[in-house]
């Protein structure tokens, strides 16, 4: 039993087996180590466990581990560029951005596939963009600032 | 100087460190992944735990068979009631937590309890809990507080006589207990006024949402000796629990928190916990047992919902003559007091001659309710300031302007009894009237409201160690837990009074077997009371250090000073000696006396009472009864805010959880007594998309109760927003509205009653 | 359980035909996933049909648009030839659920999930959309409002998947629009929907139309009466308010968790009237 | 100087001193109030068990049993707030 499976995750060629009804985040949490994803809800309501899949944003809890053979994931421990943080996550830390945190990693996720698509993004399109993340901390106004903040620095 | 007198100077000092936005310490672990929460921790060998709940609201539980599921391959340990006999000794309140925790005889809600399972897998554990039998008898039950205090309501529990009444029941019922609160004469004070309102609100059960489920990884040793990795506001309080519900010996009992994702007071009472040490206990191996998210909504503990009654009556000059309500609360299937905080915060911000609260409080077949953020006051506020505005109105006066003439002050005698000292509702109303966000123009089926909120606040126990690291540099251990930023913030307080930059100090939450007790980040304690230890603690290090500069330099340590992070000799005789950087005391720490450190513990009572003031802008859509927020101004006394961006974060966190409750969050339950929204996906939280910025004002009137004049802000933002939501979809749709939340489809029926 | 990635239609069909328990086609798998999390099903087979050769391509041809089952919501978006001719079918393909849920989940099996709330199910019916089925006998091709025949039950046999669905040409002079109601902005199912399709004439006059409501009954409703009193109308005020009750009349709805009877039936014609302003401003030409 | 302080209770409380809005109690400190109360209406001592607050003068005290009460302190007994 089980499906084996090849597949590179934040660049690094990663093997593993695993039962076929598994999905991608309990594969990532108990199989790579890779705990920054969180469940929060395990049906794609809060996206916590947001990791981007072959270029998309996706809930992993809502992807088998067995869909990954030959795929691309990229998690929140790949984020930062070795020991400098990505700009999203150094303006996550100056803006207040985090409260408890357990949000965080599915925000900066989020927020990282937004920029990709719209370097650019108007209040609006930050505040749809990040609606399928939860936080309950914050009230989102200092992550939308901080998103506002990163986006204008990569722009350069 | 006694450690607990209070130096007002302190207050007006200027700051170094204090006030600024200095970055976390846990800031980079949280955004690069690597911070550990709750479920994020493993222990060679662990099991995976899973429990069995009723289905039903309200059942006995006549037989549990569990010999099939005992007998499955993998399945380590199944455990029921009988797992845990009574250590409680006759602690009703104790009595009720384990019973919470694990269904005894009866089950009392949907979600209750009834067994466990620890097995080598989730499949397994799955599979092991369709194999235990458990038969019931579904008794009656009921959910609503009105139909709980009626007379013929299915009876909970056969133990429960109205406490607070003055002649004892003759009958058990769901109507725990009875209170009252005021002064004056109120039927007088209804006589002298020119104009009554009189109204009933109903607001229905909401769930803190943290986003992070509950979760413990537990081992027990054969030895008796035990620790656990959990998601907890107050590791100690989860210690002392689990210890006496298991028989365990506290000091035995090591427990470490992990990273909290959210609590609002939701993580202050156990629920799976003690479970996860039983199922350890009884197969010898580590358990982890993580709520799921239906779990966290059916077993945790939400907050009450509540059925109140208002009346006011005032002159037309716009005095207040006599305010009176009955305040009916829910507080699930084990008896509360969350009627009687009601009733006590309901009419305190306000200066009121006659004035009467009745409060009651009643079991239902509901989970056992936890405080969310200042527990009881927002839906006492939605139906007092509810009535404020409305007798506002009807006297012609402005609103705000006749909340300002009725504001409480220093002198008055507060509806709950005492008389109150400084108090900062004056201030948030005056910064409220001035504000901009007043005058703005408003669009098309648009509404403005705004209302007031207060809270208690309190201290509690708490000890904070200080260590000065062979290099120069700060440790702090704190044993209150960090939701919000407090490391940073308590590191703050350090570096300010050991005169050190911030970068040199560095705070850790220990464990449970680090330091001594430490009451739960709850009631707006966390920053204000450990901050208060952790100043303290720096003090008594600085005694230590200027003892240590002392020997040095072979002088009396009475004539060694301690400023701008360094010894100075004093006096004539000693005057030219180069200042003892705290770097180069350290560095002889081995040959003054040993190790550098300060300690202290401190009971932080009188912490002083909280009060806001939010103005909400909101749009209605008169065709669907869709309200979005479109404009939100919170205005809060915060003292001294340590970290401005962490107090903002407070009061922006707070009045979107009231925003969410006021439009949208609810439990919905079923005629059959079963939660029917327990997920995210039909209990909506608020969205980015659903908000706008939150703007913040601070008011920084110091609280002479702590050395640098903090108060607690933690809780106080989630009173005002049930009521000034609902005042602005009021103003912009022309129908009071009187039933939270206020949901599409109430908001468009209640606007059929304006047609009519 | 077993999980298979066949590289054809006919190997899918054949492994879906020759299972004994319960088999699943898994294509985004969002609502798949989230059933197995809950213990709703649990199946015996789950055959994955995105290796399968075009299930993730949308093809444009004179006769109108073919996607493939396996194409995430999101790629509708990104295709700027469809998101121009059906843009309510692209708009309601891409409220379902989050920006990470549209990452995933496809209008092939938001349809074959058959929840009454379904979002891009009245747009697709009101574009007159048809679904390719193929099976181990071979294909066919049906209407979609012949696919769902109550919550959570279509008319596929087994052994059956559908591998695309199929957009007519866009006409001249036409638009459609897509409105659902939900309490929050994002991230909730509708409580009640309405997609409208028109086309016109020379003059502004409606001369076709097709009004489609969701979760106002076991399924989505084709409501003719709606369509009839707009056509031969510019869509004036009496024409919005004829539309409106004869939508409010086809209503067949439940009193739940997300809405009572009363507030489903009431704005049903508010949405018609709202979706049919915005598929007849695009059909004159205004986005 | 008098150490005889007016006691003032919240509602739940005064069934348990037969409807007294007041008590009249000699004590010098948070726990001499306790002792006395319970010894003179021992129906207190559960509810002094569980957790109740003295509010001196309109400051709330919770824990430090040992704070003295100063002459003609206004005095309050309260329930025990929680928090979240």
């Amino acid at each position: 039993m089980g499906v084996h499976v090849r597949s590179t995750v934040n660049g690094d060629a990663v093997e593993f087996t695993c039962p076929e009804d598994e999905v991608l985040l309990d594969v990532l949490r108990n199989r790579l180590g890779l705990t920054g994803a969180k469940e929060g809800c395990g049906t794609g309501d809060c996206g916590a466990c947001s990791v981007i899949l072959d270029g998309r944003l996706v809930c992993s809890c809502l992807v088998l581990g067995a869909e990954m053979d030959g795929k691309v994931v990229e998690t929140i421990e790949g984020m930062a560029d070795g020991a400098k943080l990505h700009p999203l996550q150094q303006h996550f830390i100056d803006g207040a951005a985090l409260q408890c945190g357990v949000c965080t990693p599915g925000f900066l996720m989020a927020a990282d596939a937004l920029l990709r698509k719209n370097p650019d993004p108007t209040e609006e399109e930050i505040r749809f963009g990040l609606a399928g993340n939860l936080c309950r901390c914050t009230g989102y106004d200092k992550i939308v600032r901080a998103v506002q903040a990163a986006a204008k620095e990569m722009r350069g | 100087m006694s450690l607990d007198s209070m130096n007002p100077a302190l207050v007006e000092k200027h700051f170094k460190v204090i006030g600024t936005r200095v970055a976390r310490p846990d800031g980079v672990d949280k955004v690069t992944g690597r911070a550990r929460y709750g479920a994020d921790a493993a222990m060679p060998g662990q099991l995976v735990g899973l429990v069995l709940r009723s289905p039903h609201a309200h059942a006995q539980i006549v037989k549990i068979d569990i010999s099939k599921a005992v007998k499955l391959a993998g399945v380590k340990a199944v455990i029921t009631s009988a797992d845990f006999p009574d250590h409680t000794q006759g602690d009703r309140g104790m009595m009720d937590i384990l019973e919470n925790c694990m269904a005894r005889g009866k089950a009392l809600y949907d979600g209750h309890a009834v067994a466990a399972v620890a097995a080598i897998d989730a499949a397994t554990a799955r599979k092991a809990l369709k194999l235990i039998n458990v038969t019931y008898k579904i008794l009656p039950h009921v959910t609503d507080v009105d139909e709980a205090l009626q007379i013929h309501a299915p009876v909970l529990h056969p133990h429960i006589y109205t406490e607070g009444l003055s002649e004892k029941p003759t009958a058990a019922s769901n109507w725990n207990k009875h209170g009252e609160y005021g002064h004056g004469d109120v039927d007088a004070g209804f006589k002298e006024a020119d104009m009554v309102i009189s109204r009933s609100y109903k607001t229905e059960q909401t769930h803190q949402g943290y986003i992070e489920p509950h979760s413990a990884l537990a081992s027990v040793s054969p030895d008796g000796s035990a620790e656990m990795f959990v998601c907890t506001q107050g590791h100690f309080v989860y210690r002392n629990q689990c210890a006496t519900l298991l028989g365990l010996d506290a000091n035995k009992l090591r427990v470490t928190a992990s990273e909290i994702g959210g609590g609002f007071g939701g993580k202050t009472h156990v629920w799976a916990e003690p479970l996860a040490l039983a199922l350890s206990r009884k197969a010898n191996r580590p358990v982890k047992l993580t709520m799921s998210r239906e779990e966290v909504f059916r077993c945790t503990g939400p907050t009450s919902s509540t059925s109140i009654d208002v009346k006011i009556g005032a002159k037309k000059d716009g005095t207040i003559t006599a305010a009176w309500a009955e305040l009916r609360y829910q507080g699930g299937c084990f008896p509360s007091n969350w009627a009687e905080l009601g009733a006590m915060t309901a009419f305190a911000c306000y200066d009121l001659k006659n004035v009467k609260t009745v409060s009651k409080d009643a079991v239902v077949n509901r989970p056992k309710t936890a405080a969310y953020r200042a527990p009881s006051a927002p839906m006492a506020a939605f139906a007092v300031e509810n009535t404020i505005d409305e007798v506002a109105k009807a006297i012609g006066m402005d609103p705000i302007d006749f909340r300002i003439k009725n504001a409480a002050k220093q002198g008055t005698k507060s509806s709950y009894g005492p008389v109150y000292g400084p108090i900062g509702i004056g201030p948030t109303l005056e910064a409220a009237k001035n504000h901009p966000h007043m005058k703005a123009p408003l669009g098309k089926n648009m509404g403005r409201g705004m209302a007031c909120g207060f809270w208690f606040n309190f201290g509690g126990q708490t000890c904070v160690d200080v260590n000065v690291t062979p290099d120069g540099n700060v440790t702090i251990a704190q044993g209150t837990i960090d939701v919000g930023g407090s490391r940073a913030s308590i590191a703050m307080a350090v570096a300010e009074e050991l005169g050190v930059t911030y970068n040199q100090v560095r705070s850790i939450i220990a464990d449970t077997s680090s330091l001594g007790h430490n009451d739960m980040t709850d009631g707006s304690r966390g920053t204000f009371s450990t901050s208060k230890a952790a100043i303290f603690a720096a003090r008594n290090a600085i005694t230590v250090l200027r003892d240590r500069a002392a020997k040095i330099w072979e002088i009396p340590a009475s004539e060694v000073e301690w400023r701008d992070g360094a010894a100075h000799a004093k006096g004539v005789n000693h005057g030219n000696r180069t200042p003892l950087s705290l770097k180069e005391i350290a560095a002889q720490a081995g040959q003054t006396g040993g190790p550098i450190a300060g300690h202290a513990e401190t009971v932080a009572d009188n912490a002083g009472v909280s009060f806001a003031t939010h103005i909400a802008d909101v749009e209605t859509d008169p065709e669907t009864g869709r309200s979005l927020i479109k404009r939100y101004t919170v205005i809060q006394d915060a003292g001294k805010a340590m970290h401005p961006s962490y107090v903002e974060g407070q009061y922006q966190g707070g009045a979107a959880q009231g925003i969410g409750w006021a439009l949208n969050e609810e439990y919905v339950y079923g005629k059959d007594g079963r939660l029917q929204n327990a997920a995210f996906l039909d209990y909506r939280i608020p969205v980015c998309s659903d908000l706008p910025f939150i703007d913040t004002q601070i008011l920084e009137i110091p609280n002479p109760n702590h050395p640098y004049g903090v108060r607690g802000v933690g809780e106080t933002s989630i009173v005002p927003p049930l009521a000034a939501v609902s005042i602005a979809v009021t103003n912009a749709t022309g129908v009071r509205q009187t039933h939270i939340p206020m949901s599409p489809p109430r908001v468009l029926k209640s606007l059929k009653t304006k047609k009519k | 359980m077993r999980y298979e990635m066949p590289t054809t239609a006919k190997a899918a069909a054949g492994l879906l035909a020759k299972e004994k328990g319960r088999a699943f086609v898994l294509a985004g798998g969002t609502d798949l996933l989230v059933k197995m999390k809950a213990g709703v099903v649990e199946p015996d087979l789950i055959v994955d049909i995105k290796a399968i050769k075009g299930m993730k391509d949308i093809k444009k041809s004179a006769g109108g648009f073919v996607i493939g089952a396996a194409v995430p919501c999101v790629a509708l978006s990104e295709n700027a030839a469809l998101t121009k001719a059906w843009p309510g079918v692209v708009e309601a393909a891409n409220l379902i659920g989050s920006k990470q849920v549209q990452g995933r989940c496809t209008m092939s099996g938001n349809l074959c999930n058959a929840s009454p709330a379904a979002d891009s199910v009245p747009a697709l019916i009101a574009a007159g959309a048809k679904v390719s089925i193929i099976s181990a006998k071979g294909s066919r091709k049906v209407a979609v409002e012949d696919v769902t025949t109550g919550v959570g039950r279509t008319s596929l046999k087994k052994g059956e998947f559908v591998t695309a669905i199929e957009l007519p040409a866009k006409k001249p002079k036409s638009g459609d629009a897509y409105l659902r109601f939900i309490p929050r902005t994002e991230m909730d199912i509708a409580v009640v929907s309405c997609a409208v399709n028109v086309s016109l004439d020379a003059k502004g006059m409606i001369t076709k139309a097709r009004v489609v409501l969701g979760a106002v009954a076991i399924t989505a409703l084709l409501v003719k009466d709606a369509a009839s009193a707009i056509v031969g109308t510019k869509l004036d005020d009496a024409a919005k308010a004829k539309l409106a009750a004869a939508c409010s009349a086809a209503c067949k709805p439940i009193d739940d968790k997300r809405g009572t009877v009363e507030f489903r039936t009431e704005v049903a014609g508010v949405l018609a009237r709202r979706a049919a302003e915005i598929a007849y401003a695009r059909a004159g030409g205004k986005q | 100087m008098s150490d005889t302080h007016i006691i003032h209770l919240w509602g739940a409380l005064r069934p348990l001193v037969g409807g007294a809005l007041f008590l009249t109690v000699k004590a010098t400190t948070i726990r001499g109030l306790f002792r006395t109360l319970v010894e003179l209406h021992p129906g207190m001592e559960a509810h002094i068990k569980r957790g109740v607050a003295v509010s001196i003068g309109g400051k709330i005290y919770r824990d430090q049993w040992d704070t003295p009460l100063p002459e003609c302190a206004e005095i309050y007994l309260l329930p025990r707030v929680p928090g979240g």
